[in-house]
């Protein structure tokens, strides 16, 4: 298959995340919006690297390497995350982002 | 370098995943029929007691979705971070043999860090279930 | 595209499907009879000869079963839970080599559904969405029984996850390969990896137990004190796809163990007897069953056996002993291999 | 080294004052402050012998190219001579008044001399900017912590304005270091750049707005008459004696020479808001009631008449600002120290409130109407030789200017007259009968100040000597 | 590579430090002493890098500059623990957990600084911001703390998503993730790596704060435990700032690629000025205003990334040390008050002389009057800006905001000492005196002769 449809389709999904991102109130949605952001930069790492290998490129595989460290990192990220959607619910048994413009006062 | 790999280099096409599809419809039809197949076939007679939960007799109180303890989340999260670490071991032992002694000592390394985070959270009690 | 290959693959996939439905449906009498055999009674005899209908009337039953599903639930996860069971205890079969390649009217048959370069990691994938089964089926009942339970469940299965992975890397290290198929070939050549992997194999076979909530682990299923578990709302074939998918589950450990460690449809001295390549397969095929008898009936010894852990001690099990244990094993399997090396 | 001195010996003892009790700040002021005004005429005598020796160059920070680099010529020892007596007159006058917390007092007077002078010294652009600041803080907290009821907002604003103004300078001072070929802020690099018209045409503004808010400039002024009216007195004659002449300082040094093209493209507009100023100020310096406000206006108006001459670009009337920064420094001063006085036996500022001075307080009265006539430049006082070439310059450049510019001398006679009519002749009150004449301290101070008045006006060859020495 | 070694090691020592020292005090002077030891480790590659910047693994370039940015990072961090160590207990129990993350961050800035990889850009953008989410919600019972810590870690998170986004579209357009070989200066600019680009300087203008990707700032600052807003505010923005200019300078430098985004930036650094200068003005809480500062000061270091020189490269180092050192030493008084609002300082100057003068003097700093490290950072970023020779209407904007900026610093300035009060503050140990007086001196140190930092470059 093209590069181009793998680029297209990560681009449908990491919009999918943002506008998640951006139009979501619940904690968790918003999260896991995030996590569907950082599933297509993968996904368009993978398939860029394939690209880059058939171009030939010894190195492509780099970006396949990149690929573990985003999910390391997004699960450390998942770690702390959940920690910290856990404490505010136990805190305020909710985990709508709008109660947070009601802490502000 | 540590990208000529079997992972890059894997000639099988997708192609060879298509039988897993296969599989995967079989297995999909099978359940579909069979639930809705059980669905048509029992009997129905409802009635409000039989619908309510069961919890040995004694009427129910409140939601039973109430936050379970602590440990629960923390096991979880602590899985999520070990299972990435294990992650990491699986493309070095697809290479272990061609990276030799040196990447030994950098998996003995990687190990060690693995093993500090894991003393940490025992010292810590994060797997402490006794109490 | 070849027709040919298509056909080939879907009778392929429904021997399996039958198969594993029926190992885990004879699975239950089997369990009954080895119950009552180490408890010195009968066992299940009045439907057919020795009871041999039982599993037949048992399914039955399940079929024309009222089907309930409570009020407070949520009915859409609460019917997605044991479908989702069910589906992934059928898909873990699919890379298993049930067999070497048959010649069928000048095709070569391979007795496996895919040959994919990481069967391993497949097989590893599909069953960590298992535990969304028991968790969705859990949450979905609305029964603090079967939440408690289903959380119990999770937390042991994911726990159980992680030695397993490090039990599969050290073997990984050792072959060099994900490929199920290849690891096959490799014990037909030389000793089965049990040889090599002694502890890798315990600690598999222990994690095994503890993923398909087999006695001793069977702690999210825990009458005593939990009124059943998770599947305490459930009736009729959704409570049956619960119980069949851990029978199944159990047969594809089995299974598995036997291909990873326990060489597969190899055995000793196969290569030796000279017969045709296709009954060659065949009696493959056959050793290959007997090791997974062999392993479903050590699954039913233990149950009968050996008393549950307290989920304390299930999870010091897990998280002290274990992974520690596999580490260890995976360090030291490197460390050897790679002294042999040179 | 002298030139360093001169710059150590206030910032030393301000720092030492900081730390003493009691009477010792101002003991410490008033050696310091002698030390300074000997430093300063032993300048004076070095810049007649030998002028290399004012000099003083090191290492700063040798990244930028910025050095330590002092020197004097004729303008810059005059106003470090300034510096020093307006700071030993300050320091007499208030020798016997009670002030809070006198050794930050006098900790921070002394600190803000420092500043001065580094001003005046400077040869470095960066050096330049620094003590410009540096000048600025001290006489900030000073008016905030000691001066009237509205002293915080006042101070504020004419610290923000400054500050802008200054700020400013920077982005010039920057974009000309990176015009010079060698990267250096030394004075005679910037002197020698030869920019184009393009450039000189913006720099210019951004130098002008910086020294115009300093001097103060109609329209720049605004923050002047409330921080004179608010400031207390001894601030005030530092900031109306001395740090005015940092602006007029910095476009004689900075702008002029620098940017010559621009300050002859822009000389009409700079003279124009001169004008304004000066008969703007002199206007409402008229039916002023305040006595402060009155002298800071007068201020604004005679500012505007020296700015108007620098940028007439002529050797006339250079010199006369030259004389004239000195010579207002001087009278105006002694005219704040009357008014010292006055504030510290009546409290009140008012002029409607005064009267009858004259009769409770001869010496005060003749001081006063000695120093006011200097201010206003009459023949043999000292005001009037720098005024008389101020004017000239002017009229050469353009007569109509100077006409505008002389409406200032007769509006400035008008204020000054009515302002002693009010305050020491006429009726006496409650109020003015109590007064009492002058203390020996301030005595002291302002027969220094007359003194100076008569024998500069009779006789202002070495001050023109002196001032004729450029560098 | 020492100071990375070295911060990420003291981290897991100090995690078990914390579980097995059970006396919080000595677990402060084994931060130190941690700390200390990183310093000085830092500081002895500086020989090796003085012949020439050398580049490790293919990941990381260790130069004279990444070295000194380091020493920088360090000894901010160290005068941190010695002002504000004693705060750590106030917020809850694991202290040395606390001060791990710490170190943890601190490992992450010297990746910052001298990262040759996008891989360990990624590294270390996320272990700087992993720990702070952790530190911003260190106070578990406060729902504020709460609040800033669910907020940053959702907007982080979705910056780092759209960082690695730009990451990978610039691989697609390059082909590397190596920096110094991403030649990315053809004309016409490759689209992808445009896009990339744009995305990039998004994410990392998140991290720093800039505006408009600002509007998290405050409140997590706000809500977060003081004494970590204190180093969140400081040291972790410089180290966002340095791998922002590293990937700038370095990467996007040169050829037709720079013209996009120059302008992109100046248009961020403008409005981040005006907007983070304006707001600033009207808070009512030291804190928040302090938090609004640090918007206004991300303009000023936005213009060390936009001109790519020589004065950038030193006046981002500048600025890291004075802008830490100033605001740093600005919180570590503000934690002693009880009142965190302008009038809680009212008068502080009768009662605490030292205090007084010691806030006075990193005020200054922070509103850049000469004699303070501030000026000489707030002039050597205007120079870069002026230097590169389009840029002088946001030097002008950065002039007039620093105007402004005087206006809210000195409300603090006013208060203590113009105004009549009787402020609460806790007692103040001779050990935070001699820090304090420490700070004092080297701010002025740096403001006398910045030579002395920037001469190591």
């Amino acid at each position: 298959m093209p590069v181009q449809y793998y680029i297209f389709l990560s681009i449908a999904l990491f919009c999918i995340g943002v506008m998640g991102v951006l139009m979501r109130r619940n904690a968790i949605i918003i999260f896991m919006c995030i996590e569907l952001m950082l599933n297509a930069v993968n996904l368009l790492l993978v398939a860029f690297s394939k690209m880059w290998a058939d171009a030939g490129r010894v190195d492509a595989g780099s970006a396949q390497l990149f690929v573990f460290f985003i999910m390391v990192v997004a699960a450390a990220e998942v770690a702390v995350g959940l920690a910290i959607i856990t404490m505010v619910y136990r805190n305020t048994h909710s985990v709508d982002i709008n109660i947070l413009n009601r802490l502000k006062n | 370098m540590y990208t000529d790999t079997v992972f890059l280099s894997a000639t099988t096409t997708p192609f060879s995943y298509f039988p897993i599809v296969l599989q995967l419809l079989a297995a999909l039809g099978f359940v579909g029929i069979t639930m809705l197949a059980t669905h048509f076939l029992g009997p129905k007679r409802k009635t409000s007691d039989k619908l309510i939960n069961f919890e040995s007799g004694i009427e129910q109180r409140g939601n039973a979705r109430q936050p379970v303890a602590i440990k629960y989340f923390l096991t979880a999260i602590l899985f999520v971070l070990f299972d990435v670490e294990v992650i990491f071991f699986y493309p070095y032992a697809v290479n272990f043999k061609s990276l030799g002694w040196e990447g030994f000592v950098a998996v003995l390394m990687f190990v060690g860090f693995f093993l500090c985070g894991f003393i940490y959270i025992v010292k810590k009690g994060a797997l402490k279930w006794e109490d | 595209m070849d027709w040919f290959f298509i056909l080939e693959k879907i009778l392929l996939i429904s021997a399996v499907l039958v198969l594993s439905l029926v190992v885990a449906m004879y699975s239950t009498w089997g369990e009954r009879k080895v119950a009552a055999w180490i408890q010195d009674r009968l066992g299940p005899n009045r439907a057919g000869p020795m009871g041999l209908l039982q599993p037949l009337a048992d399914g039955g039953k399940l079929f024309f079963k009222e089907e309930i599903i409570p009020t407070n639930s949520n009915r859409f996860l609460f019917i997605l839970g044991p479908s989702v069971a069910m589906m992934v205890a059928c898909m873990t079969s699919a890379v298993i080599p049930w067999g070497d390649t048959l010649t069928i009217a000048g095709h070569p048959v391979s007795l496996q559904v895919a040959d994919v370069n990481i069967g391993i990691l497949f097989i590893f994938g599909v069953l960590s969405v298992g535990v969304y089964g028991i968790m969705i089926g859990g949450w979905a009942s609305n029964n603090k029984y079967s939440l408690l339970a289903s959380v119990r469940a999770a937390s042991q299965i994911i726990s159980y996850e992680l030695p397993m992975g490090l039990a599969l890397i050290a073997l990984l290290m050792l072959t060099g390969t994900l490929s199920l198929k290849e690891i096959v070939e490799q014990q037909r050549h030389d000793y089965w990896n049990v040889v090599y992997q002694p502890l890798g194999f315990f600690i598999f076979l222990v994690t095994a137990f503890a993923e398909t909530n087999r006695a001793p682990f069977d702690l999210p299923e825990a009458e005593n004190e939990l009124n059943g578990g998770y599947h305490l709302e459930y009736s009729s074939m959704k409570l049956g796809f619960y119980l069949f998918a851990e029978y199944i589950n159990m047969f594809v450990s089995s299974a598995l163990m036997a291909t990873m460690y326990f060489g597969g449809y190899a055995f000793p001295g196969m290569d030796s007897l000279g017969v045709s390549p296709n009954l060659l397969t065949i009696l493959g095929f056959l050793a290959l069953f007997v090791k997974i008898l062999v392993f479903i009936f050590f699954f039913m010894w233990v149950r009968w056996t050996v008393p549950r852990f307290r989920y304390d001690q299930l999870m010091r099990l897990g998280w002290r002993v274990m992974i520690p244990l596999a580490l260890a094993n995976m360090l030291i399997t490197g460390a050897v291999v790679l002294a042999r090396q040179h | 080294m002298l030139t360093v001195l001169l710059i150590l010996i206030p910032f030393i003892a301000g720092l030492i004052a900081f730390g003493l009790k009691g009477s010792g700040p101002k003991v410490l002021g008033m050696i310091a402050s002698l030390a300074s005004v000997a430093t300063a005429i032993g300048t004076v005598c070095t810049l007649h012998a030998d002028p290399k020796k004012l000099s003083f160059v090191t290492n700063w920070i040798p990244q930028l190219g910025s050095q330590f680099r002092v020197g004097l010529d004729g303008m810059g020892t005059m106003l470090c001579l300034l510096t020093a007596i307006a700071f030993l007159l300050v320091f007499i006058t208030i020798y016997n008044r009670d002030i809070e917390r006198p050794n930050s007092f006098y900790g921070l007077m002394l600190l803000s001399q420092a500043g001065l002078v580094g001003v005046f010294t400077a040869f470095d652009a960066l050096q330049f900017y620094v003590f410009w600041e540096l000048a600025l803080i001290p006489v900030y907290f000073l008016c905030s912590m000691w001066g009237g009821e509205k002293r915080i907002p006042v101070t504020f604003k004419f610290f923000v304005y400054t500050f802008l103004g200054s700020l400013l300078m920077l982005v010039g001072i920057i974009y000309l270091y990176f015009q010079t070929p060698d990267h250096s802020f030394s004075w005679t690099s910037f002197t020698s750049l030869q920019l184009s018209m393009g450039d000189q045409k913006w720099l210019f503004w951004l130098f002008f707005v910086a020294f115009a808010i300093k001097m103060p400039v109609f329209p720049f002024h605004t923050w002047q008459p409330d921080t004179y009216e608010q400031s207390p007195t001894p601030v005030t004659m530092i900031l109306s004696g001395v740090m005015v002449k940092m602006g007029l300082f910095g476009v004689l040094r900075w702008l002029v020479p620098v940017l010559p093209e621009g300050a002859a493209m822009w000389t009409d507009v700079a003279i124009v808001l001169s004008i304004i100023g000066i008969i703007y100020a002199s206007c409402i310096a008229m039916v002023q009631s305040d006595l402060k406000r009155l002298i800071a206006y007068s201020s604004i108006a005679h500012i505007g008449l020296m700015s108007a001459a620098i940028f007439a670009h002529n050797e006339q009337g250079t010199q006369g600002v030259l004389l004239q920064m000195f010579n207002h420094g001087i009278n105006i001063i002694g005219l704040w120290i009357i008014v010292e006085v006055i504030q510290n036996r009546l409290g009140v500022k008012n002029m409607d409130q005064m009267g009858g001075i004259a009769r409770k307080a001869p010496r005060m009265a003749i001081f006063l109407v000695i120093i006011s006539l200097a201010n206003i430049g009459l023949p043999l006082t000292n005001g009037f030789i720098g005024e008389f070439l101020m004017f000239s310059g002017l009229f050469q450049y353009n007569h109509w200017f100077m006409a505008f510019a002389g409406l200032g001398i007769i509006l400035a006679a008008v204020y000054t007259l009515n302002m002693i009519q009010k305050v020491i002749f006429g009726e006496g009150n409650t109020l003015t009968d109590t007064t009492t004449d002058l203390q020996p301290g301030e005595t002291v101070a302002l027969s220094l100040v007359v003194i100076m008045i008569f024998v500069l006006g009779v006789y202002p060859q070495p001050m023109l000597d002196l001032v004729s020495k450029v560098f | 590579m020492n100071a990375l070694i070295s911060t990420a090691l003291s981290g897991v020592v100090l995690m078990f430090v914390g579980l097995f020292v059970r006396n919080k005090q000595h677990i402060k002077f084994y931060a130190i002493a941690a700390i200390i030891i990183s310093f000085i480790a830092n500081l002895a590659l500086y020989p090796t890098v003085q012949l020439g910047s050398y580049i490790q693994f293919g990941m990381i370039e260790v130069s004279k500059f990444s070295v000194l940015f380091n020493a920088v990072a360090l000894g901010a961090t160290l005068i941190y623990f010695l002002l504000s160590g004693k705060e750590f207990e106030k917020v809850g129990e694991h202290v040395g957990d606390y001060f791990a993350l710490i170190f943890f961050i601190l490992a992450g800035i010297t990746l910052a600084s001298s990262f040759s990889n996008l891989l360990m850009l990624f590294l270390a953008i996320e272990i700087m911001s992993i720990p702070q989410y952790v530190l911003a919600g260190a106070d578990r019972k406060s729902l504020k703390s709460n609040e800033a810590s669910l907020k940053y870690f959702l907007m982080g998170a979705f910056s780092t998503g759209i960082l690695l986004m730009g990451i990978t579209l610039i691989y697609g357009a390059a082909g590397t993730f190596n920096i110094a070989e991403l030649g990315l200066g053809a004309d016409p600019v490759h689209p992808l790596a445009l896009c990339g680009i744009i995305l990039m300087a998004f994410a990392l203008a998140f991290k720093v704060s800039a505006v408009p990707f600002h509007f998290w700032t405050p409140d997590v600052y706000d809500g977060s435990p003081t004494v970590f807003t204190s180093f969140m505010a400081t040291v972790v923005k410089a180290g966002g700032f340095v791998a922002f200019l590293r990937m700038f300078h370095v990467a996007f430098a040169g050829g037709a690629v720079s013209h996009h985004w120059t302008l992109i930036l100046s248009i961020i650094t403008a409005a981040t000025l005006i907007l983070g200068n304006f707001s600033a003005v009207f808070q009512q809480s030291v804190k928040r205003m302090l938090a609004y500062s640090s918007i206004a000061q991300a303009g000023f270091m936005l213009f060390a990334v936009i001109a790519v020189n020589q004065f950038a490269t030193q006046g981002i180092i500048l600025y890291a040390a004075a802008y830490s050192l100033a605001t740093i030493g600005v919180f570590a008084v503000l934690m002693k008050l009880k009142d965190y609002t302008f009038e809680g300082f009212n008068g502080l100057a009768r009662k605490q002389p030292l205090l007084a003068l010691a806030t006075t003097i990193f005020l200054f700093s922070l509103a850049g009057i000469p004699v303070t490290a501030g000026f000489f950072a707030k002039y050597f970023v205007l120079s870069a800006a002026i230097q590169h020779g389009h840029l002088l209407w946001l030097v002008i904007v950065g002039v007039l905001c620093a105007a402004i900026s005087v206006y809210y610093y000195f409300r603090v300035i006013m208060a203590m000492y113009f105004k009549q009060g009787d402020p609460e503050v806790e007692p103040i140990s001779g050990g935070f005196r001699a820090a304090l007086v420490l700070t004092i001196i080297l701010v002025l140190v740096l403001g006398l002769c910045p030579s002395l930092l920037i001469g190591w470059l």
